[in-house]
């Protein structure tokens, strides 16, 4: 059956409306904002978590799922909480569960979920325990604060706080839901997949995150690491807790040390393609069956870089692999469009019923009761033999119907059969409309 | 072809033939709601007008998530999971009504106590001429707030809401320190009855304290105990008690301070630290260091009443000792214990005497106080004789009357085991309070659910009260004949102590304590407002967040006694003063041996009298940090304001320019910081053992500083505001004359240091390095002096601009 | 469980079918003001940052317009069309209107959307008109069709046909609906803007799109001018009709030439920021005042390129701009993903609310008095002044939770404030869920 191609019939079927057999049916076809086939780039069917297709590089597996659960993490909130109900103008804390947590530093590091009262938003708070007032430098945070990268989590607030009883240093940053750590994504949970493409991928947004930090005179320090970089979307990586480092007032660090570390990430994961048995002795050799030369030789230079090594004249270098990296982006921008294409009429119809709502849990009165039957005509009818009828074509011709206040009409016969009325979609818009608007200037 | 693989499809569509009757019930014309289809697989008809689905572009509201979370009141939690999670009852009057959105507030700080009408004003921010603001107006820049939402509200629309004036206050410092918050704006007595300051160690306690001071025998035995001397200084005292001071003692003190503060915000600090050294104030957990911040609404009461019982036994010992004295005669119940075997073979009989101090009130039994309502009012149910009376209304005329006469007879039945006997039977044990005081203090010792039985009584707590003497047993009664008149005695209310929860009772950190009290009128105590009440809102106690915790009465033969406050014409006459600490030594621990004394004691040709002129300079040292949290623009939030001790303190003879008093106060307790560099206090200069200054206790050192105050002297001195009040001294204003208050230019909002008008104006160079309070406070007389000499010559105004 | 809803589902849209398309789709186009009107931002109500309106909850209407215009180019049909029904598999021709075609080759183009039969989609069909069998040349046609570049308009078909009379060329490429040429985009239209952003952003988009056909032995030849370059979405460009050239059999080309090509469509549109009377003369002096020295260096080395001249050192040169552009990829991307993470909420929602009013119009049941409470919760608020409160955001977070089944629990009280029960939202939802299966099984 086909779900688009419109025949070229002119035959108008006369059985459409339910209860009047005239032409008014025909005068008000539902044509308009209709989905229609997405545009490309068109894709294969999506595979298991664990499957990767060089196709769908920054395209996720199983998309309405995975926008789904990020929309669900951020919703989550703690029923028993004995953690302060909030901090300055962040409330609703969640610990965030991040079981990788390295306590390299004196201070361990807590994270929680946050909403902002001033705008609404969720966040992400670092708690640093064991930090007083003064130990914390605070001058290079509205730097830090400034920085636009999307490979670098961005911060928002610093301040030290006594609500955990003692002093702590708390710093806020973007949140990203079921992100989780280049550690976690490829060694623990020990399914993502590594391969050339996607290394490729890592290794152009580490060194568009440090390219982006050493413009603006700051650097990365101990953030790059697969212990701090998080995965936030499929394929997509940024540095997370840039700031912290400096807030400590840890000691300046050479620029060179972030190239290092790019190199040695790269390694590392690398080094994840092999079996555990020869992952020793001369690496750059071993992965030659792994991964390929160009890419051995890339994080080569990264990873012994000297003073003569030049980011500009590294990035030129990489220019294939980047467009490559262009290319892909850009289909990843026209998936998701692609997807949006379909899903126009969802926010109407979310208003329409939300506005039907209002309305209907309004207290009674004469002008509800043509509500009322309405809402009986949509969700409460049933077919000849008895059956409820539960059909959501049948809905949404009705709200489209509705929303557009055409001038066809309708039938509506209450429960018991003693009434009716005959009203247009028009009239009952009206009604509707008007209850509505004493209900919000009550 | 890279596309997505049909599993069905037609090669393309036929010119559709008349079609048959569809039917539009039909299964494949159906789209269940959960069905993997777009919403736009339904397409729109043809519109001309604005859709119905839009709302209003000015339609604005508040984003879900900016909004606290309200969560759901414990007690209904609680309730809902006895109930096995199903439908239950719902009390709006104790929960306001349901499916109400609260105004929106942005979230500030770590409580959700709502604080949006206590809006602390700094003084700093007064427009211009610190204009006069009458009780109720607007707040300036705040044009939307309406009156009845101001900080004095007392009635809220809403029982289920608790009014402003009973909010949980904070203290907010600005960059001009403390001094800058607007005490005033808070106290509403036109400068006659102070607050006091919250936000310090065991500020619990001002609840309290506020209700005992105005209790005219009481306050008069506590300060008349000052003009005793008692000042222990010997090692082992200093080693358990560094102050060598008392409960007694610096309750006096504070007495005297708050007389003396007049409407003038008083901190508590003093009495405050000998609370928390106290052992046994520590051993009974009295000790309260974070605004019970973990305390639910039990254990807020329950503290709050072990501390008076602690107080009242605390202040009668130290009477017994430092005076030969006793609170007992103005507060004393006896009270007989009779315990007897109800069996008739039973030997067991015994009978004791005894005496306490305040009174626990017990909740009588159910019926009990079904009778006892009956009695109140037999005319109550006579009318209704087609109804039988209902049990609740019935018991709505219930009063502390009922409680206060079962309290005071009580009768216990325990199981019998003293002696072999066949037959199982209990023991009786009688109590019975046989003498009531003239002060008569109640500790309302009950349970959250006892106190739930009292929101449903009219008129609990009764402004007044006869108790009748009956043969060794008292009853009460609000009205009696003239023949019970010769045996009894007639009490008034003076106030109580009142719990406010401002949330469910389990919750932690949500409670505080007010006091109301009777003087002229009803006044309300809360930490630092204080503002007169009704006081039928004082009485009514219907509300479930209002719990009265101390109640006192008082003889009304007495309540009027007058108070004896301390004033500069008598005091220096009064018989039983004993200042004789102002001409001698008095050093803590062992006598020093070569220390330097650099000063000479008055005598008593010099005896101070009133506008006797005195310089005076003090140095500290650092107890504790201040507490401040830091934000990344530069914004300072402090949390807790450092507290300082007094370490050093100077005083010189107004004429002779010569030194009097140079004291050092011991410390044992362990100092953050010395601020040598500011103090000049080195290490060891406190140190009981170490020392080799002329060290003294804190209360040697405050009590000669008090009798200075109290004889009239005036004192000079640089920057006394902060002086005094870190001594916890209230000096009036007509006794200080402060340099940095005569030399400061209003158009640089700043003091000018005193080494830089010493500089200026006495041509001194003055040494660099540290302090020395003598010094400092001889350059304060100088400048004084200088002071005196440029205004008579009306050349000071010159002189300050130059 | 489906990443994305194939359009052709196997639930056909019932009514497709059932109605015609009167002329009265051509004769009263839709005003698109009328959906969702919002004023402009001068008339607008400043917003707190912790408030919001009914606009900022939802898609914003310049995308939704545009995609939905998109959707509706898609869908056009024409009705008593004279064009052949069908051509192979393509059926349902409407012709797209390009009115800047200039006949440079003897042969004329004529362009037309069409619908394939295999897969449902919509492709555009070139047909190149006397054309002779023999004279086509198919021989790069396969590297073609693999060509996979986001700025190359993908190739799927060739054929010679004699459906409309004459023999004909026809080739068959993806559709992008509403797309123009970049002669219409920035000249005729007029009003899209031109500077350096956007100059960099269609230079690295060409030398992409050059990269990927030389990489395969292709070249771009006469695609690479304005008025064969198309605009498919926001500042995005593709080579269209790049197989033409080769299946009419035109000569090889100099690789450069398309190098040439980029260069001197670059300057072209450079060209356009002048006033008219400035644009002739030392082009590359006068630009100097509305474009950087460095993009003007770039153009002209690519216009005065030689045998000397390499794409990837080119490239390489490019690198800073290049890591700007993967940088606004990523925003993009994001900005996409939020979109849709809200309007799949928003189908979730309608759904949910849709059986929650099945269930509400049922006859009582005690379920349903858990459920009436919860519809009061959501919709028959209050404020402390007693108006009744209209506000989407706790619409829409309340609702969300519930459709995420989360644990908090929430109070409902009856409307007589007599009774009242404490359930989660997981509690609540689980009951509608089973109640709705009760209704749609009667």
């Amino acid at each position: 059956p086909q779900a688009v191609p419109p025949p070229q019939s002119s035959t108008p079927n006369p059985y459409l409306n339910d209860y009047f057999h005239t032409p008014a049916a025909a005068t008000y076809p539902l044509q308009y904002h209709l989905y229609a086939p997405q545009p490309p780039p068109r894709l294969t069917l999506p595979l298991a978590p664990h499957e990767s297709n060089p196709h769908l590089l920054f395209i996720p597996n199983d998309l309405r799922e995975t926008l789904h659960r990020k929309n669900e993490a951020t919703l989550q909130t703690m029923v028993h909480s004995t953690l302060p109900p909030s901090i300055n103008q962040y409330h609703s804390l969640v610990p965030i569960d991040r079981t990788y947590q390295e306590s390299k530093s004196a201070h361990s590091t807590v994270l929680y979920k946050v909403f902002s009262s001033l705008d609404g938003n969720p966040y992400v708070m670092r708690k640093i325990e064991n930090v007083e007032p003064e130990q914390i430098d605070f001058s290079k945070f509205k730097k830090w604060k400034s920085v636009d990268c999307a490979n670098v989590v961005r911060c928002y607030d610093a301040f030290s706080s006594l609500s955990f009883g003692k002093s702590c240093l708390i710093a806020v940053f973007d949140y990203y839901p079921n992100s989780n750590t280049l550690a976690e994504h490829h060694k623990k949970l020990g399914s993502a997949p590594i391969n050339d493409e996607i290394l490729w991928g890592y290794l152009l947004q580490l060194v568009n995150a440090v390219k982006c930090l050493h413009e603006k005179g700051l650097s990365g320090k101990g953030t790059i690491n697969l212990n701090k970089i998080i995965v936030t979307n499929k394929d997509r990586i940024r540095l997370s807790s840039g700031s912290i480092s400096d807030l400590l007032g840890d000691e300046d660090q050479d620029p060179l040390d972030d190239i290092h570390n790019i190199g040695k990430v790269l390694l590392e994961l690398s080094t994840l393609t092999l079996p555990i048995n020869m992952r020793s002795g001369n690496i750059y050799q071993t992965l030659k069956s792994r991964i390929s030369e160009e890419l051995i030789e890339s994080i080569r230079e990264l990873v012994d870089a000297d003073q003569t090594f030049e980011l500009t004249a590294f990035q030129s270098k990489l220019s294939s692999q980047t467009f490559n990296v262009i290319n892909k982006l850009q289909h990843a921008n026209d998936f998701m469009e692609a997807q949006l294409t379909s899903e126009l009429e969802n926010a109407r119809l979310f208003r329409l019923m939300t506005k039907i709502n209002y309305v209907m849990s309004s207290t009674n009165s004469p002008e509800l009761k043509i509500i009322k039957l309405f809402h009986d005509h949509v969700f409460n009818c049933y077919d000849e033999r008895g059956k409820r009828v539960v059909d959501l074509s049948k809905v949404l011709v009705n709200l489209n119907k509705l929303d557009c206040g055409i001038d066809e009409k309708v039938l509506l016969v209450s429960n018991d059969d003693n009434e009716c009325i005959i009203a247009s979609f028009k009239e009952i818009r009206d009604i509707i409309d008007s209850q509505f608007r004493v209900i919000s200037r009550e | 072809i890279s596309g997505v693989t049909s599993k069905d499809f037609v090669n393309f569509p036929s010119a559709i033939e008349e079609p048959d009757i569809p039917d539009p019930t039909l299964e494949e014309n159906k789209i269940g709601i959960d069905d993997n289809v777009p919403l736009s697989c339904i397409g729109m008809p043809y519109y001309k007008d604005l859709l119905l689905s839009n709302y209003a572009s000015d339609l604005k509201f508040v984003k879900e998530f900016a909004r606290a979370p309200e969560g759901i009141n414990a007690d209904l939690l609680l309730e809902s999971e006895r109930n096995g999670g199903r439908f239950m009852l719902y009390d709006k009057a104790k929960y306001g009504p349901g499916n109400i959105v609260k105004k929106f507030d942005i979230v500030e700080g770590k409580t959700a106590i709502k604080n949006k009408s206590q809006i602390p004003k700094f003084i700093s921010e007064r427009n211009g001429n610190g204009a006069e603001k009458n009780g109720t107006e607007e707040i300036p820049g705040i044009a939307s707030e309406i009156i009845d939402e101001s900080i004095f509200q007392y009635k809220s629309s809403n029982s289920s809401v608790i009014p402003n004036c009973y909010s949980r206050l904070q203290i907010q410092y600005s960059r001009f320190g403390v001094r800058d918050f607007d005490f005033e704006f808070y106290n509403k007595t036109n400068g006659l009855y102070c607050g006091l300051e919250n936000h310090t160690d065991n500020s619990y306690i001002n609840s309290l304290l506020q209700l005992y001071r105005f209790s005219p025998v009481f306050y008069n035995k506590i300060v008349k105990n000052l003009l005793n001397e008692w000042l222990p200084c010997d090692l082992d005292t200093i080693l358990v008690n560094t102050e060598g001071s008392s409960i007694l003692t610096e309750l006096g003190y504070l007495f005297d301070m708050m007389d003396k503060a007049k409407g003038n915000n008083v901190k508590i600090y003093n009495f405050a630290q000998v609370v928390t050294h106290n052992k046994d104030a520590i051993a009974h957990h009295l000790i309260n260091l974070d605004e019970m911040n973990h305390l639910n609404s039990l254990d807020v009461r329950n503290l709050i009443i072990s501390f008076n019982k602690f107080l009242l036994s605390q202040i009668n010992s130290d009477l017994h000792v430092q005076s030969q004295d006793s609170i007992e005669e103005i507060m004393k119940l006896t009270y007989m214990v009779e315990v007897r075997g109800n069996e008739s073979t039973c030997p067991v009989y015994d009978k004791s005497y005894g005496s306490i101090l305040s009174l626990d009130l017990v909740t009588p039994p159910s019926n009990m106080l079904n009778k006892m309502s009956i009695l109140i009012n037999p005319h109550l149910n006579t009318t209704a004789a087609q109804q039988p009376p209902q049990l609740a209304n019935i018991r709505r005329n219930v009063n502390i009357l009922t409680y206060l006469e079962y309290s005071m007879n009580q009768v216990k039945l325990v199981p019998c085991q003293q002696h072999q006997h066949a037959y199982p039977h209990s023991l009786e044990i009688k109590t019975t309070i046989t003498s009531l005081p003239p002060v008569l203090v109640l500790n309302v010792n009950l349970s959250n659910e006892e106190f739930q039985l009292i929101n449903g009584f009219r008129k609990w707590i009764i402004p007044e009260f006869y108790a009748v003497n009956q043969k060794d047993k008292f009853s009460f009664k609000s009205m009696i004949s003239p023949f019970d008149k010769a045996n009894s005695a007639k009490y008034d209310l003076l106030g109580f102590v009142c719990e406010i929860s401002h949330s469910s009772d389990f919750a932690l950190g949500m409670h505080g304590l007010v006091t109301f009290v009777k003087l002229d009128q009803w006044y309300l105590f809360n930490d630092f407002l204080v503002m007169p009440i009704p006081e039928e809102e004082v009485l009514d106690l219907s509300s479930p967040w209002k719990k009265p915790v101390v109640v006192i009465y008082q003889e009304s033969s007495i309540a009027q006694t007058p108070f004896e406050y301390f004033n500069i014409e008598t005091f220096g006459k009064l018989p039983n003063l004993n200042d004789s600490i102002l001409y001698r030594d008095h050093f803590a621990g062992t006598i020093r041996e070569g220390y330097k004394k650099e000063y000479e004691l008055l005598t008593k040709q010099e005896a101070p009298k009133a506008d006797t002129l005195v310089a005076i300079d003090a140095e500290f040292v650092l107890l504790n940090p201040e507490l401040l949290e830091v934000h990344y623009d530069g914004f300072k939030k402090l949390i807790k304001p450092k507290i300082l001790s007094l370490a050093r303190v100077s005083v010189l003879r107004g004429e002779e320019e010569t030194a009097f008093i140079d004291d050092y106060v011991v410390h044992t307790a362990k100092i953050h910081d010395y601020l040598t560099s500011f103090s000049g206090i080195e290490d060891s200069d406190l140190d009981p053992i170490r020392s080799a200054k002329n060290l003294v206790t804190l209360q040697t050192a405050y009590r000669k500083l008090w009798l200075l105050l109290n004889l009239g002297v005036v004192f000079v001195g640089h920057g006394l505001y902060n002086d005094f009040r870190c001594i916890n001294l209230q000096v009036p204003k007509k006794q200080i004359r402060d340099t940095a208050e005569f030399y400061y230019k209003s158009d640089f909002k700043r003091q000018l240091g005193l080494k830089f008008l010493a500089y200026v104006l006495l041509k001194e160079k003055v040494q660099s390095n540290n302090h020395d309070s003598i010094e400092d406070a001889y350059t304060a007389l100088m400048l004084y002096k200088k002071y005196l000499e440029l205004t008579s010559q009306g050349m000071f105004e010159s002189t300050l601009n130059f």
